[in-house]
């Protein structure tokens, strides 16, 4: 599998995504900018990492919705090709369109920073195919805006499709619809979540939890 | 021209930040305080004379940028 | 237009001997532009006039010391051709009048102090003291300073890793507000700010200049009162955003060969910059104000000097290179613009609209600089301790300690604060005593720490000082690493009162004791003075940064206590209550002399424990100071998975004191590591054991169930802000 | 009532957000835009029949909670 990872000025886990696709990998990702209109050739996954892109400003992802990469990005996916948005990545994902709902101010109004528990809903898809059905796993969570919303038909429409990736298993901190912290497009082939799996895959850091998403990519 | 964007959440979407308000204000000592929306409001200086197209450019704009129809809405006064 | 005289001078902050001087350097009457150059230069904030004589006091150098005092930051060999770039700075007074962007801001400023000299800021810390938690000012303060060093370093992308926060009605009216950032570079990739070339273009990068801050520098250097209300229009806004792309920027032009001079536009902004670059390099330095990037219409040249506008660098460019430069800034949507360039006359010269603004001689402004040996009366030493009423229960004194503001969780504040990114934090927040930051694409690791004791500090400000110097350097230690440096941020009130002064000097000469028994010198750091209130004096505060390494980050240790180990104390107990918590929380009581600080002891004591940790014996560690040996194994239970079941012998002196040079150690085998301690002549004794239960066992037999003690310790923060 | 809480930032402050929507205008190629400012706008719902007395309660709030003065301007509007 071959990774693209988007850099939007203002991004900050490049640096992060970049160590964790080379730890699974085996292979280099290469890193986008956002200015760019076409993805390097042969590109299957684009990866669009956290961070504060053009700082949030205005609304979280909504400046970098509008980069001229992002046109090469929907005509990817929808192409079939894999997208993978963590945090601010997740964010731009719903402001271009390609997940829907949006991510709102966090309930409590203040960033949350802290390790959260994700149950995986389903692992019959090619990102999370490593885990078991209803495993649980912890991740590093860093936002403040990861409110999940979308109104009441699109939330029964994810939940009837099965289309909901990742819930919030040890407490709703951020006050998301439904506990949702990750969501697949319809053609399960576009991921956006927002707590941070590229934080914990090695022992060093404080464990592996978030590595089986990077294999499961990997091996696709 | 002036372009004043205001745009706010739709109706039904919870707004986190509105509630927050409300709730502090009670604790602060108004109790007459009902329901409290948070929006945003844009104001564009734009190098237009025509009212009508200063109106349809910043709706254009709200449409692309400023606001996010799944989730709020948006209203555009011109000024002069 | 203005009058240019003594009166004016005066309210620049320019006594009559000061204005005096000017007069005699310009020959004549300077205009406006000149006076304001001359104010924030001279200055206190830029000119250290009341604590120069003093700081040369402090030991500087050491075979890993790369650049001491003097530059940006200071710069130290941390193997592999790398170096650890890092310094403190204040940013109080800004914190008072606008907590949200005087705390953001003050990030943003010490980012700008590291990355100038080629660093990726890779850790930021944040030593913080407030004042009485029953105010609601205090509350309102807190919640904006959180919230903008959160707003900043989250944004910025750098993870804020450590710090630490005190509570006391001395800093009512005057919270301190200290960040720190350390950056790594390649040693042979570190830039300074001495300009060069005569004729080299000197360019502005950055954000737009605004009137923001005007006099800020002239401000930090004054005390607070009632009128300080006026003095708001001076608040900046941070831009992080801006910053991360300054950082890019100039991270990307660093790799190639550009680059003269570079420094960032601190306090009094255009006008330090420009002055320190041309005076360190020995040249002249020619403005053109025209095309300084304006964010205002209408500004005038004193304007454009004094702005305290942020994010903004000053660079000197090889000509040559100048337009491949403007594409890399230009490239991150930053202004770029050529606004001067280096002379060979020795002179500042600013031009605006075809006028001569300034011209002034270099070298008498900073030569001539007024240097203070201010009038000192040294604090008298504090009566010994009277009788302690030791009576109350063990049980309750551990809840009451661990539930007060100086004692209780932070995790309400670093949990706003991320920590992760970067991807390097091997040890957050309440994991150890110093965070660990690996460096990226090698096994090292850093380890760094912010320290001080002000009541201590008010009480012996010498013993103070050297305890926050050794406190630091036990945080690192007990993580395994070595320390090398510390950065000082020394907060005090008025200079002009004789105690205050002596407060000043003695905590330089504990300082300087202790940095020179540790092997720990300083290479760069930042004081704030006139931190008063209505004429009441913070406490002392020298706060200490530090950095340590260590060569394999998988041998660092925290203090997460696992069951089974067994709980050996290291260093000599003796029971020191004075200027204690549990006298201050329990007691109600704030006297007697601080715990004497043994730095013979100290160096002793750690270099044994650091030996143990790397030779692997150690699972957990943690160094003994507020609350003592009791608040210590609690805040190990609460770190880790484990009960704990304590046996030694002693009183509330011997729980609860803070007898310095110690640590907690959990170890598999107490036997080998109390035969270790005895060979190297270390006083140590096990204390008890890791449980797999639940709960706390006192020696008395009494215990306390985790989830109590967690509740008490994580209680405070959250209640106050729900 | 209804009372509206305009809130901007005062003249000569840096507007971050300002600065950032502007310069994403012009990308959108919006080439008419000058200066944006940005700034918050508030909803509140008051149990109050007096316009005046929902004034007076609206700045107090504003001046007590939804504008930081240091930095920040506010006006209010009374709607029915
Ligand atoms: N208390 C101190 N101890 C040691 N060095 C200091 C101290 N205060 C300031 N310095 C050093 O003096 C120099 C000037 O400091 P400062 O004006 O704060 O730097 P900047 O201009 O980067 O803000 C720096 O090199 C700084 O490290
Ligand atoms: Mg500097």
């Amino acid at each position: 599998m071959k990774a693209a990872i988007l850099l939007f000025p203002g991004i900050n886990r490049e640096r992060d995504m970049v160590l964790a696709v080379r730890q699974s990998f085996g292979a280099e990702p290469t890193v986008v900018w956002h200015k760019e209109t076409e993805l390097p050739a042969g590109t299957d996954l684009v990866i669009l990492p956290g961070g504060f892109s053009f700082g949030d400003y205005l609304r979280c992802g909504a400046m970098a919705a509008q980069s001229p990469i992002m046109r090469a990005v929907k005509a990817h996916a929808e192409r079939g090709g894999y997208v993978l948005g963590v945090c601010n990545g997740f964010q731009i994902l719903t402001e271009t369109g390609l997940l829907p709902g949006a991510l709102l101010r966090n309930a409590g109004l203040r960033f949350l920073s802290m390790d959260t528990m994700l149950r995986v809903e389903r692992n019959d898809t090619v990102f999370t195919n490593k885990w078991e059905k209803g495993a649980v796993f912890r991740a590093p969570m860093a936002h403040g805006d990861g409110n999940y919303t979308a109104d009441e038909v699109t939330l029964d429409r994810l939940e009837g499709e099965n289309l909901v990736a990742f819930r919030y298993a040890d407490g709703n901190r951020n006050g998301s619809a439904r506990d949702i912290a990750g969501i697949f497009a319809p053609n399960l082939r576009v991921l956006g979540l927002m707590p941070h799996p590229e934080n914990l895959v090695d022992p060093l850091m404080g464990g592996t939890d978030g590595k089986p998403l990077f294999d499961a990519l990997a091996a696709a | 021209m002036k372009a004043i964007v205001t745009v706010m959440l739709k109706n039904g979407v919870l707004d986190p930040q509105g509630k927050a308000i409300g709730h502090a204000l009670h604790n602060l000592g108004f109790p007459q305080v009902g329901e409290v929306r948070m929006g945003k409001i844009i104001e564009l200086e734009l190098a237009e004379t025509d009212a009508a197209k200063a109106q349809t450019a910043a709706e254009d704009m709200a449409r692309k940028l400023l606001a996010n129809t799944v989730i709020e809405s948006f209203k555009v006064e011109i000024a002069a | 237009m203005t009058q240019v005289n003594a009166d004016l001078a005066k309210s620049f902050g320019l006594n009559a001997e000061e204005w005096g001087k000017v007069l005699e350097i310009m020959g004549r009457t300077p205009s406006l532009t000149e006076l304001g150059i001359f104010s924030v230069m001279w200055s206190e904030h830029c000119s250290y006039k009341s604590s120069r004589v003093w700081l040369k006091e402090l030991p500087t150098k050491a075979p890993w010391v790369i650049h001491g005092p003097g530059e940006n930051a200071g710069v130290i060999d941390i193997g592999e051709g790398l170096a650890a770039i890092f310094k403190m700075e204040s940013h109080n007074h800004p914190s008072f009048i606008e907590p949200y962007q005087g705390a953001a801001t003050g990030v943003g400023g010490i980012l700008r102090d590291v990355f100038t000299m080629g660093a990726r800021p890779v850790a930021n810390l944040n030593a913080l003291r407030f004042g009485d938690p029953k105010l609601p000012v205090t509350k309102r303060v807190v919640d904006g300073v959180v919230r903008g060093i959160g707003g900043y370093g989250n944004c910025v992308g750098v993870p804020t890793v450590g710090g630490e926060v005190n509570f006391h009605p001395a800093y009512n009216g005057n919270p301190l507000v200290n960040a720190m950032t350390v950056g790594i570079a390649k040693q042979d990739k570190i830039f300074l700010s001495a300009a060069a070339g005569v004729g080299n273009p000197v360019v502005y990068v950055g954000s737009k200049t605004g009137r923001d801050g005007i006099h800020g520098a002239t401000m930090a250097s004054t005390e607070f009162d009632a009128a300080s209300e006026d003095k708001r229009p001076t608040v900046q806004v941070g831009d992080p955003f801006t910053e991360k792309l300054l950082i890019e920027a100039c991270l990307e032009l660093m790799q190639t060969d550009a680059i003269v001079a570079i420094q960032d536009m601190g306090a009094a902004g255009l006008t330090s910059s420009s002055v320190e670059m041309a005076g360190k390099g020995g040249v002249g330095i020619e403005l053109t104000l025209d095309d300084v990037p304006q964010r205002e219409t209408g500004m005038t040249a004193y304007e454009m000097m004094l702005s305290e506008s942020q994010e903004r660098m000053l660079l000197v460019l090889k000509p040559e290179r100048s337009e491949m430069a403007r594409a890399i800034i230009e490239k991150w949507d930053l202004d770029y613009a050529v606004i001067g360039h280096i002379t060979d006359t020795g002179r500042i010269v600013v031009k605006h609209k075809g006028v001569v603004e300034a011209d002034i001689p270099l070298a008498p402004l900073s030569d001539a600089a007024p240097l203070y040996r201010r009038p000192i009366a040294e604090t008298p030493k504090p009566a010994p301790l009277g009788a302690v009423d030791l009576s109350a229960p063990l049980d309750e004194a551990l809840l009451k300690l661990i539930a007060s503001p100086d004692l209780c969780s932070r995790r309400w504040i670093f949990d706003q604060y991320d920590s992760s990114v970067g991807g390097q934090t091997v040890k957050r927040p309440a994991q150890a005593d110093a965070a660990i930051v690996k460096l990226e694409d090698t096994k090292r690791a850093l380890a760094v720490t912010a320290d001080c004791t002000p009541r201590y500090c008010v009480a012996d400000a010498e013993q103070g000082g050297a305890q926050a110097v050794a406190e630091a350097w036990r945080n690192i230690t007990a993580t395994g690493a070595l320390p090398l440096a510390v950065t000082d941020n020394m907060n005090f009130g008025n200079p002009e009162k004789p105690e205050i002064m002596g407060q000043f000097a003695s905590a330089i000469k504990g300082m300087a004791a202790a940095c020179k028994a540790l092997d720990f010198p300083v290479v760069s750091g930042n004081v704030s003075l006139y931190n008063e209130t209505e004429g009441r004096p913070i406490l002392p505060t020298p706060a200490i940064g530090a950095v340590g390494v260590l060569e394999d980050a998988a041998q660092a240790v925290g203090y997460g206590l696992k069951p089974g180990l067994e709980l050996v104390l290291v260093g000599q107990t003796k029971g020191e209550l004075g200027r204690s918590l549990y006298l201050r929380e329990i007691l109600g009581r704030e006297d007697g002399a601080p715990p004497v600080v043994d730095l013979a002891a100290e160096r002793k004591n750690g270099d044994f424990v650091r030996t143990q940790i790397l030779s692997g014996k150690v699972t957990a560690s943690h160094d003994v100071s507020d609350g003592g040996v009791l608040v210590a194994v609690a805040e190990m239970l609460l770190a880790g998975e484990a009960g704990a079941e304590l046996a030694a012998e002693g009183d509330a002196a011997f729980w609860f004191g803070e007898d310095q040079a110690r640590y907690v150690l959990a170890v598999s085998d107490a036997n080998a590591l109390l035969t270790a301690a005895r060979e190297a002549g270390i006083p140590a004794q096990r204390i008890g054991h890791a449980t797999a239960t639940e709960k706390l066992t006192l020696p008395n037999g009494i215990a306390i169930s985790l989830p109590q003690l967690r509740e008490a310790h994580e209680g405070f923060f959250p209640q106050w802000f729900a």
